[in-house]
């Protein structure tokens, strides 16, 4: 699977293919999860109206850890075996992720607003989502610092496996310290805790978020091996002008 | 006047070429601001007494970070030696310098500040005055903080020696900037005081510093 | 090569260069490196310093350039040191993450040297290709070659060079003997440290030996 | 097993030698706790309860200081490709090394973390339960450091880097440090859980860290 | 000179050493500076590295190493890279506040190789009166001595070596040529990257081209 993608052209076939189906479906599912929160549900009997911001909230701080996961997957297929692609992958998710991560910041402390009074909080939960957007900025610093491309992709991968442990803290910050925060609802081991008419539109736009962010990643993906590409043509066009030069006896 | 500027597009080039820019010390400065509460606890009064203070001492550290590649960068690679024969003198030039790399790196620290000081309770008010008074001070840091620098240049672990040198030279300037966050805070006339005085310590700097760093270049040159 | 050597273009005329050296004595830590030194050069005059590690070549040059005070002696220069000298040391003063060109253009436009001067220098030193190469990206002898471009820029009369042709391949050595002749050929004064052997014509030759 | 030994012999020497060994850090966290009460203002209950939770930050800060030439000296003057090629096995050296000069710089904090608790008014009992979660927490915080520091060793600007990379990997050591402190000071009996997972996270991190920091040596030679 | 020679002390011996590079090829960026390159050395050989700036010297000798990852093809060693190499590179891998001494003791403990070793390499190579001085006071020459110094008391027997003449003076040279020349005889190999001309006795060149 790992070396079948390896090949540029084939990864550029799936790609193209797979770019607007995600967009198509992107669009839908974000359509019919925005009509189902407003429309959908009903409002909470305790949170009133603004129960609603839930259905932005949760999907972004679920995608914000989720592509933190993947980064951190893709760095380690990358360091394990080396695969070029797996290193694109990690580079291109990392911004998208630390976007979401923004995204669930600002919605988290919108909410705070109306429910608990106050627009920040230092509470565990939300003060460790702070801190995994440092972690997503400190791996874009870093990779942007060093000038080697191979450096960069190496060094990066073992940043971005080390700050794994901060997921853990995301996730068990609420039990580990009593908190404001809800405690996990959703993702549970012994089911979910929610109501169903609150679960789908959660469900539709949490799907339509994982659709957004693979499109972006696929369509990143792809554009940066497209720039590479003319890249190297345009290398070679001005080694070959070069060389061209050199026989004439101008340089060497 | 040409070179000044070409000096100062130079080292804001550097800046941004080489550590990202601003991101750098915006980045850090965040995190400062992050971790201090979970160091504090999250106790409200204490944390919106305890801001602006926090958040003026959070951008002395984050100045004092990059003070050590100041100087010693030029140091290393040679570039220091250049510099003392360059036709406009050293003084003009390590002003020049100073602030190019200063600027260009630590502009958005009084839009975090104020954001900052929002997360820790500290009113609206008294959160612009916090910033307005970062801005001020940022001249007079940044300077000091290549005095610092040059004196400290090329010796191993000078960014501890920098904190030495540069820390006490700063606690002026950190005293007016944070005391006219916490004056807005405390709803009292001062502030604006503290924010004019902030002002001045930062041209002082303007005027007296850069003779400071040329010689302390001078003297690292031997 | 000399087709390269007669693109460069015509720069600002150099200042009337000359130095000299009474009675210089110069120490590191309490060892006696240099004793009463005297030394005249003109302008087209070139000198090469030479001698065993550890003799105070690179020593000898710092106190030319006036980094170094001397125990003993002068250095009088035509000018000020600060408008005369074009220095290249051990380290070659470039930035690892700035193009050639951001830096020569830095350089040229710090001494008033006008811009177009630049690409005939690289092109000199067979380094015209990596102009928009960070130096942090370029070889060791590559780098030195940047540097010598950068002395060039500079448009200063009097080069003090330590251990130019270090890391310069035997091409690159001819291409530095053509750039010390073009600017000796100006009226220029070149120093230089070395232990290579440096065919410029009619330099002098100034042996340091090891101290007692 | 000489060689482990000799490593770390040689990097605690060569912090002492160069850059004064532990009277940079010292000085450093003296200087911080100094000067934050002058930021903070000394309205004594605010003091009392930000006083281990500052204190703690200000180790954390002390230790970010110094980590830049941990790993970057050695990248710049070769050593670095040396080590890769040891005998006894980088993440062994790894280990050694950043000990080695972690320990021989920052031994003074937890005493000064004592005095410096009196000073803010925390009672007795809570500065010495400060004291002894700052000793415990300080072989995890120099080894997270020096990861960080190995992978930005040789960046431009790398003092703001490594702040970045760190900061969010000490959090949970500086939680329970500074807890530790606190929970001291509140009276409460979680005081002892907090120093307990302190230690954890220290043993943890000399059992883990070494591959780390080896990993990032690797990543930075090519 | 070779009085000192004779003077160097049993050291243990070499462990066997050969290396076999089968189809390298290396890039840089996304140059590729060497393609297919095969080699084979055997105890006592000794190979010198020479091409015009920026061919890839450097580049080859970190790729041995182990440092570069090939693009391509293989580097075999008997035994493993971290038992079997002693590298200099560009830089010396000197603290400017160690002294010799405390250096060069250090690098032989680590590498178990008797400190009674050190003081005649020293004088092999003419700083042993320096012993005791920090490496940052000495001169660009002595700092290269001292290094060269480092890497023979690895007791490693594949020394890769950068440019290991450039700073110093012939008379460095001629003492390098019988450091090179010791080592060899005791079964070690030597691949050196220089621009300098070194007459080690019965060494192969490998002249790297530029890029087309
Ligand atoms: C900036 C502030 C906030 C941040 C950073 C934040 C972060 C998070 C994160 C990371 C999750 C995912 C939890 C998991 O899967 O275990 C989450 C879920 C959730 N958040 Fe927030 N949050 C913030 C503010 C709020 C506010 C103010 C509320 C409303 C009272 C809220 C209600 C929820 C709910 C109901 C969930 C779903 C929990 C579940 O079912 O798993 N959050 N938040
Ligand atoms: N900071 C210093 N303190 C004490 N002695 C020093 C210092 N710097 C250099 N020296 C000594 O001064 C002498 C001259 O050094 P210098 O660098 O001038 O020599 P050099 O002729 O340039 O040698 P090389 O050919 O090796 O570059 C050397 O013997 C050196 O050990
Ligand atoms: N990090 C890098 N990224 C891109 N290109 C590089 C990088 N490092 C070196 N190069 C290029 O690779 C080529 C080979 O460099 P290398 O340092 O191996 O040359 P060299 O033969 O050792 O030259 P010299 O004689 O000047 O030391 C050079 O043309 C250089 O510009
Ligand atoms: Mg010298
Ligand atoms: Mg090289």
């Amino acid at each position: 699977m790992l070396s079948y993608f390896s090949n540029p052209q084939r990864f550029d076939g799936l790609a193209r293919r797979a770019i607007p189906v995600l967009g198509v479906l992107t669009v839908l599912l974000l359509a019919a999860g925005v009509w189902l929160s407003f429309f959908g549900s009903p409002p909470d009997y305790q949170q009133g109206e603004t129960v609603r911001i839930m259905y932005v909230h949760v999907p972004a701080a679920y995608m914000a850890m989720a592509l933190y996961a993947a980064l951190a997957g893709a760095s380690f297929v990358f360091f394990v075996w080396r695969h070029a692609l797996a290193d694109a992958a990690a580079e291109v998710i990392a911004p998208i992720g630390a976007v979401f991560t923004v995204l669930a910041l600002v919605t988290g402390s919108l909410w705070g607003k109306p429910m608990w009074g106050t627009w920040w909080e230092w509470d565990a939960r939300m003060t460790s989502v702070l801190v995994l957007l440092l972690v997503y900025l400190g791996y874009m610093a870093l990779r942007a610092a060093l000038e080697d491309a191979q450096q960069a992709a190496r060094a990066g991968a073992v940043l971005a496996m080390a700050g794994v442990i901060n997921l853990v803290i995301v996730k068990f910050s609420v039990e580990w310290w009593s908190s404001l925060h809800q405690p996990a609802s959703v993702i549970r081991f012994d089911g979910p805790t929610i109501h169903a008419s609150q679960l789908w539109p959660l469900a539709v736009m949490a799907l339509g978020y994982t659709m957004l962010a693979a499109w972006l990643v696929f369509y990143r993906l792809r554009s940066r091996a497209l720039i590479q590409r003319a890249r190297q043509t345009e290398r070679r066009k001005l080694q070959a002008a070069r060389q061209a030069q050199s026989t004439e006896g101008g340089l060497t | 006047m040409s070179g000044l500027a070409s000096v100062f597009a130079r080292e804001a080039r550097l800046a941004w070429s080489g550590g990202g820019g601003p991101a750098g010390p915006a980045a850090f400065f965040l995190a400062a601001i992050t971790l201090a509460p979970l160091a504090i606890g999250p106790a409200p009064e204490v944390l919106a007494a305890a801001g602006p203070g926090l958040m003026g001492f959070a951008a002395l550290l984050s100045v004092l970070q990059s003070a050590e590649r100041l100087y010693g960068d030029d140091f290393a690679d040679g570039t220091l030696d250049l510099y003392a024969l360059t036709p406009m003198g050293l003084p003009l030039l390590c002003l020049a310098k100073t602030l190019g790399q200063g600027l260009a790196t630590l502009w958005p620290l009084p839009a975090i500040a104020l954001a900052g000081g929002l997360m820790y309770g500290v009113p609206v008010q008294a959160s612009l005055m916090l910033a307005a008074a970062l801005l001020a001070a940022i001249p007079a840091l940044v300077l000091l903080a290549g005095f610092a620098g040059a004196l400290a240049a090329g010796v191993r672990r000078s960014g501890l020696l920098i904190a030495l040198i540069a820390a006490p030279l700063m606690v002026p300037v950190l005293i007016f900037a944070a005391g006219a966050g916490r004056s807005g805070f405390e709803g009292d006339e001062r502030a604006l005081a503290n924010l004019g005085l902030t002002a001045a310590l930062s041209l002082g700097a303007i005027a007296l510093t850069p003779f400071g760093i040329a010689a302390a270049v001078r003297s690292r040159l031997g | 090569m000399t087709t390269a050597l007669a693109d460069l273009p015509a720069m600002p005329a150099l200042l009337p260069a000359a130095l000299d050296v009474a009675g210089l004595s110069l120490s590191r830590g309490e060892v006696r490196l240099i004793a009463d030194l005297d030394l005249a050069l003109a302008p087209g005059d070139a000198l090469l310093l030479t001698g065993p590690n550890g003799t105070g070549k690179t020593t000898l040059l710092r106190a030319l350039a006036g980094f170094v005070r001397p125990d003993r002696g002068a250095v009088t220069h035509e000018g000020e040191p600060a408008d005369t000298i074009g220095w290249l040391g051990h380290a070659d003063g470039l930035k690892p993450n700035e193009t050639l060109r951001q830096a020569l253009r830095f350089w040229a436009g710090l001494h008033g040297t006008p811009r177009h001067a630049i690409l005939p220098l690289l092109r000199l030193l067979a380094i015209d290709a990596l102009i928009d190469r960070p130096a942090g990206h370029l070889s060791r002898g590559q780098q030195r070659r940047a540097a010598l471009a950068r002395v060039a820029l500079t448009g200063r009369p009097l080069w003090l060079l330590d251990e130019p042709a270090g890391p310069l391949d035997g091409a690159g050595r001819e291409r530095l003997a053509d750039l010390v002749g073009w600017h000796r050929g100006r009226g220029g004064i070149v120093i230089a440290a070395t232990h290579q052997v440096l065919d410029w014509p009619g330099a002098k030759t100034l042996a340091l030996r090891a101290a007692a």
